[in-house]
């Protein structure tokens, strides 16, 4: 009998206590970003998708040593090259980014030796149409120089 | 007659027009309680403070195709809905807002708002067998074993009330609390029974009034973590709305007698200025602790509510109806 | 509330008053698409036959046909809420059978990362858990905690959930003072939030009612089927790879494995809630002891090619003992990586141990395993 | 110590059914010590059937048990007399010496560490081995995926359908000789 009401007893107590909770949770500040009005500053080390790093005349610093494509595990770059007559080197000339098949790991920037590659900070990528996603980075670059 | 008559129709328009704004700004209030407790903003986007949300909701739902399901029984299907919210809309017109906002007063109120909120439960049977669904049915056999278990501890303790007040009659159940704080059937040291334990026959009557109105912790029916959505599992469009509305049209309807037989109906704590704003307070102030205790706690299960009731609250709310007939006898 | 009725207790079923019900592949308590064909009397489970593959993605055939250094992401895609263990166990395995000697300070960020991860996985898994039950807002209260974890791994991963972070004999980014300053103020929160959570959830007369009894698991069929994690220490077994065999520098650390001996799904899960206070004990200790000095080895093969052989190696996760048997035949990818998802285990045990319960102590159980479904369909 | 009494129950199984008596002693004194050169060695001529202690900091197992296949079932009821429990079973393609290999993983709970793995090889073009979901219940999924995966079939099993691939896969993408 004394178990029976003390169980209740106590029963009661703890669902007052978990009142207490929310009610406090209920009269502290909301902590939601609401996205598309506010938005976050991605952090440093974000991985996004790749990005081509230039030198400084503007020029990518590739010397199209095909490591990233071989080191991506999805094959979604692909990079074409050819020398120009005279020099040593070589001249990047495509690099496509299939971004359908990436899945973000980071070898690729990690397996290059010439600070060629780095992650984009970019993260509003939705698209509807599988087109969007076949990144040229080279028309990037331009881009980003004009 | 025809006094009345129009009386009547025009109450009656009423009592629709209060359920639907309630239904729908009251889950403006759910959404944005809960958010609050969660530490969200909730609906903010359409209107000022999202209060255009509701009357969106509704458009999107009214546009809605209604389908059903194939092999189900169609009368039954679309009986059902309509069949939660009319018993809600009916218990308005004979709930006293104050003295004199009232659409027709009975001397059995009691009993018919009792009558009416059983047909509650027998929506969701309809619905649950109509849907042809194994999820809906095992809901439906759950709502008729928690309808059976929950209305006797709630009339046993309606009972008790009715026994102090003497009457049925919803108006003079308010009069006899009108004075005080202190005259309330929830702490009633100045009214006729000098019944200590009433209070905890409130809190039997909430509990109960939960378990009524289908609302968590005892939403068994539509437990959406084990049977999907339950009985409104095959709804769409405005069969769910009308569910919807119908549940918080009963939630209304609970707090309006919770308000009505234990919190001393529209008369003021301190006696004064009683009148229909001291009775929309407190029926608010029960509302949101409807929404508070939604959002705070888990569910029980089909077993351990049926323990609640027969094992705790049926013998306690009877032994609180024999305590109270021997002090009304004392006294 | 007296005592709960007899869950289990035995029924009479007639052969016709069974019926077939399919919860899932699409089901709210599923956590994703899995699907177990019931066989209920009413409300009573009379037999259960598990069905996964709706996620399989043949991540062994992956391993067979990628180099060891492409593999490495694949790992973060088996389990997305407790990555870094799985991560964890992968390179170990490369880094045991070619030999390549880890810095002291990788294998503390490593630790660090781990237990961090742990912790927001268990947060993920409580609220899931408590939502299952059905109460919402702790889910919201344990992401909030879990965002800020995931803060600091974004940070220094750059990834917020398939971390792809560990490297044979290192790790991909040396840690910062932010992040350390960032996981101590964390520490102290998460205590406070733990407290908050036992009074809203683990103190709740409601809760307690439906987990405790329900769904006892003995140590026989926990052995039998292989269980691990809080599967098999809330049944009463001192089991925790990370004490049973210590690897990486789990020695170092002074923790305790939460042991519960009632079988219950509330074992379960206090055994869950308790680990969290023990992963913050050792990301405390962690970032007491750092080490200076390198994340990367100086000597590294430039080709990883692990001598031919056959290689075992076992971690504990977030979800139990993850471990990855690598058969090589030296070339530069393996011969055959085999994982062994702790959650497959767990969840092989759900088809005997359900029998006889009700749907919702049955579903509450299986939250109580704490399933990833891509993980256990690998 | 649990470690040295499943040995010896191990290896006196081998003993009492007189299985390649001959070569049984010599693997077991072939403790590693440099382990590389060992397993070379191993590579090149299939392994004869006996137990062999495994350098636990290389390999992660103690314990390595090559039985016939007709042992097999003696075998994991030694391990699981000892209180082990199942870790998993998986199949390795051999496909150059036309054979599959299947293996048991067993660990234990307590602290007295000891992992067991039993290996048995069969015939690739006749995969058939005893199921063992009679000593360990656990072992079913995991048999049906090692089915689903190499086409074993496990003689015995309760329900040997596939688990992982679809209920009407008729090919097993772990055999080497699988194009997708």
């Amino acid at each position: 009998m004394v178990t029976y009401f003390s169980e209740i007893y106590r029963g009661l107590l703890s669902l007052f206590e978990g009142m207490g909770v929310t009610f406090k949770e209920f009269i502290k500040p909301t902590v939601t970003v609401s996205y598309p009005y506010e938005t976050l500053e991605m952090c440093e080390r974000y991985r996004g998708h790749i990005e081509l790093i230039e030198n400084e005349e503007g020029e990518p610093n590739c010397v199209v040593c095909m490591m990233c494509q071989r080191a991506c595990p999805s094959d979604c770059i692909s990079i074409a090259g050819k020398k120009e007559e005279g020099s040593k080197k070589k001249v990047l000339t495509k690099y496509m980014l299939d971004f359908t098949k990436c899945s973000l790991c980071g070898t690729c920037v990690e397996s290059c030796n010439f600070n060629a590659l780095d992650f984009s900070k970019e993260y509003n990528l939705a698209s509807t149409r599988k087109e969007d996603f076949y990144f040229d980075l080279l028309k990037r670059l331009e881009d980003r120089n004009k | 007659m025809n006094l009345t008559l129009l009386n009547v129709i025009v109450a009656v328009v009423i009592a629709i027009a209060f359920a639907a704004l309630n239904a729908a700004y009251l889950v403006w209030a759910e959404r944005r309680g809960a958010a609050r407790i969660q530490r969200r903003p909730g609906p903010n986007i359409n209107g000022p403070f999202g209060l255009l949300q509701p009357p969106l909701d509704g458009i999107k739902l009214m546009a809605k195709q209604l389908t059903t399901p194939g092999g189900a029984d169609k009368v039954l299907f679309i009986a059902a809905p309509v069949l939660a919210m009319f018993p809600a809309i009916m218990s308005f017109v004979t709930i006293p807002f104050s003295d004199t906002i009232v659409a027709k007063n009975m001397n059995v109120g009691v009993l018919m708002i009792f009558a009416f909120a059983s047909m509650g439960s027998m929506s969701l049977v309809f619905a649950g067998w109509s849907s042809r669904n194994k999820y809906s049915m095992m809901s439906s056999v759950r709502a008729v074993s928690q309808a059976v278990a929950y209305e006797i501890p709630m009339l046993i303790t309606t009972i008790t009330v009715v026994m102090i007040a003497g009457s049925t009659d919803l108006m003079e159940i308010v009069n006899q609390q009108s004075p005080s704080i202190l005259h309330w059937n929830i702490f009633p040291l100045l009214g006729n029974s000098h019944n200590l334990l009433m209070p905890l026959s409130f809190l039997i009557f909430f509990t109960c009034t939960l378990a009524e109105t289908n609302r968590a912790p005892f939403d068994l029916g539509e437990a959406e973590s084990e049977l999907v959505a339950g009985f409104h599992t095959e709804y769409g469009s405005m069969g769910f709305g009308l569910f919807f509305m119908g549940e918080y049209a009963n939630i209304v309807i609970g707090s309006c007698m919770t308000t009505i037989l234990f919190l001393g109906g529209w008369s003021c704590p301190f006696g004064l200025f009683p009148g229909v704003w001291w009775f929309i307070i407190k029926l608010y102030i029960l509302i949101a602790t409807f929404i508070w205790i939604r959002w705070t706690f888990p569910r029980t299960t089909i077993y351990g509510l049926l323990n609640l009731s027969w094992k705790i609250l049926i013998p306690l709310s009877l032994f609180n109806l024999l305590f109270t007939a021997g002090l009304i006898k004392v006294f | 509330m007296n005592a709960p009725v007899e869950t289990n207790a035995p029924i009479e079923i007639q052969p016709d008053e069974t019926f077939i019900l399919n919860v899932g592949p699409q089901h709210p308590a599923t956590h994703g698409v899995l699907r177990v064909k019931m066989e209920m009397n009413g409300e009573y489970i009379v037999d259960a036959e598990t069905v996964i593959g709706y996620i399989h993605r043949m991540h062994e055939k992956m391993g067979e046909i990628k180099t060891y250094p492409q593999f490495l992401m694949n790992l973060s895609r088996m389990d997305y809420l407790g990555a870094l263990g799985y991560s964890h166990g992968h390179v170990l395995v490369v880094e045991k059978a070619s030999a390549i000697e880890v810095p002291e300070r990788a294998e503390y960020i490593r630790a660090i990362m781990v237990e961090l991860n742990r912790i927001a996985s268990h947060l993920f898994w409580f609220g899931a858990f408590v939502m299952d039950l059905g109460g919402f807002s702790p889910l919201m209260y344990a992401l909030q905690d879990r965002e800020h974890i995931l803060d600091m791994l974004e940070a220094v991963t750059g990834s917020r959930l398939t971390y792809c972070y560990f490297r044979f004999g290192g790790v991909y980014n040396d840690i910062d003072d932010d992040f350390i300053s960032a996981a101590r103020k964390f520490i102290p929160r998460m205590r406070k939030s733990l407290k908050k959570y036992h009074k809203l959830v683990t103190g709740n007369i409601i809760f307690r009612k439906r987990l405790e009894g329900v769904a006892p698991l003995s140590k026989e069929i926990c052995r039998k089927y292989g269980a691990s994690s809080a599967v098999a220490r809330g049944s009463g077994i001192n089991f925790d790879v990370r004490k049973n065999e210590p690897y990486s520098v789990y020695p170092e650390f002074d923790f305790d494995i939460p042991v519960y001996h009632e079988c219950d799904s509330m074992a379960r899960y206090m055994v869950r809630m308790d680990e969290i206070e023990q992963s913050l004990r050792i990301v405390e200790q962690g970032l007491a002891k750092l080490p200076d000095g390198p994340v990367m080895p100086k000597k590294k093969p430039k080709i990883i090619k692990p001598p031919a052989g056959d290689y075992y190696q076992a971690v504990e996760t977030a979800r139990g003992s993850f471990g990855v048997r690598l058969v090589s035949d030296g070339d530069k990818i393996p011969y055959r990586l085999k994982l062994r998802s702790p959650t497959y285990s767990n969840m092989h045990l759900f088809d005997e141990a359900c029998k006889g319960m009700m749907i919702m102590d049955a579903l509450a159980f299986m939250g109580s395993l704490d399933l990833v479904i891509p993980e256990i369909d690998r | 110590m649990i470690c040295e009494k499943t040995k010896i129950a191990l290896e006196n199984l081998f003993a009492s059914k007189g299985v390649e008596e001959t070569i049984e002693p010599e693997p077991v004194q072939e403790v590693e010590t440099a382990g590389e050169n060992v397993d070379e060695k191993q590579q090149e001529l299939p392994r004869p059937d006996g137990v062999i202690e495994r350098d636990y900091s290389v390999h992660g197992y103690h314990l390595d048990a090559q039985v016939p296949p007709d042992l097999l079932i003696d075998a994991v009821k030694i391990v699981d007399e000892g209180e082990f429990f199942i870790e998993s079973i998986t199949g390795v393609d051999w496909i150059k010496e036309n054979q599959l290999e299947i293996i048991y993983d067993f660990s234990r709970y307590d602290f007295d560490l000891c992992r067991v793995v039993i290996r048995t090889r069969i015939a690739r073009d006749n995969p058939e081995i005893p199921t063992i979901t009679t000593i360990y219940a656990g072992a079913n999924w995991h048999e049906r995926e090692t089915r689903d995966f190499f086409g074993i079939n496990f003689v015995g099993h309760p329900h040997l359908v596939p688990l992982l691939l679809p209920e009407d896969a008729d090919f097993h993408p772990l055999l080497k000789d699988f194009k997708a």
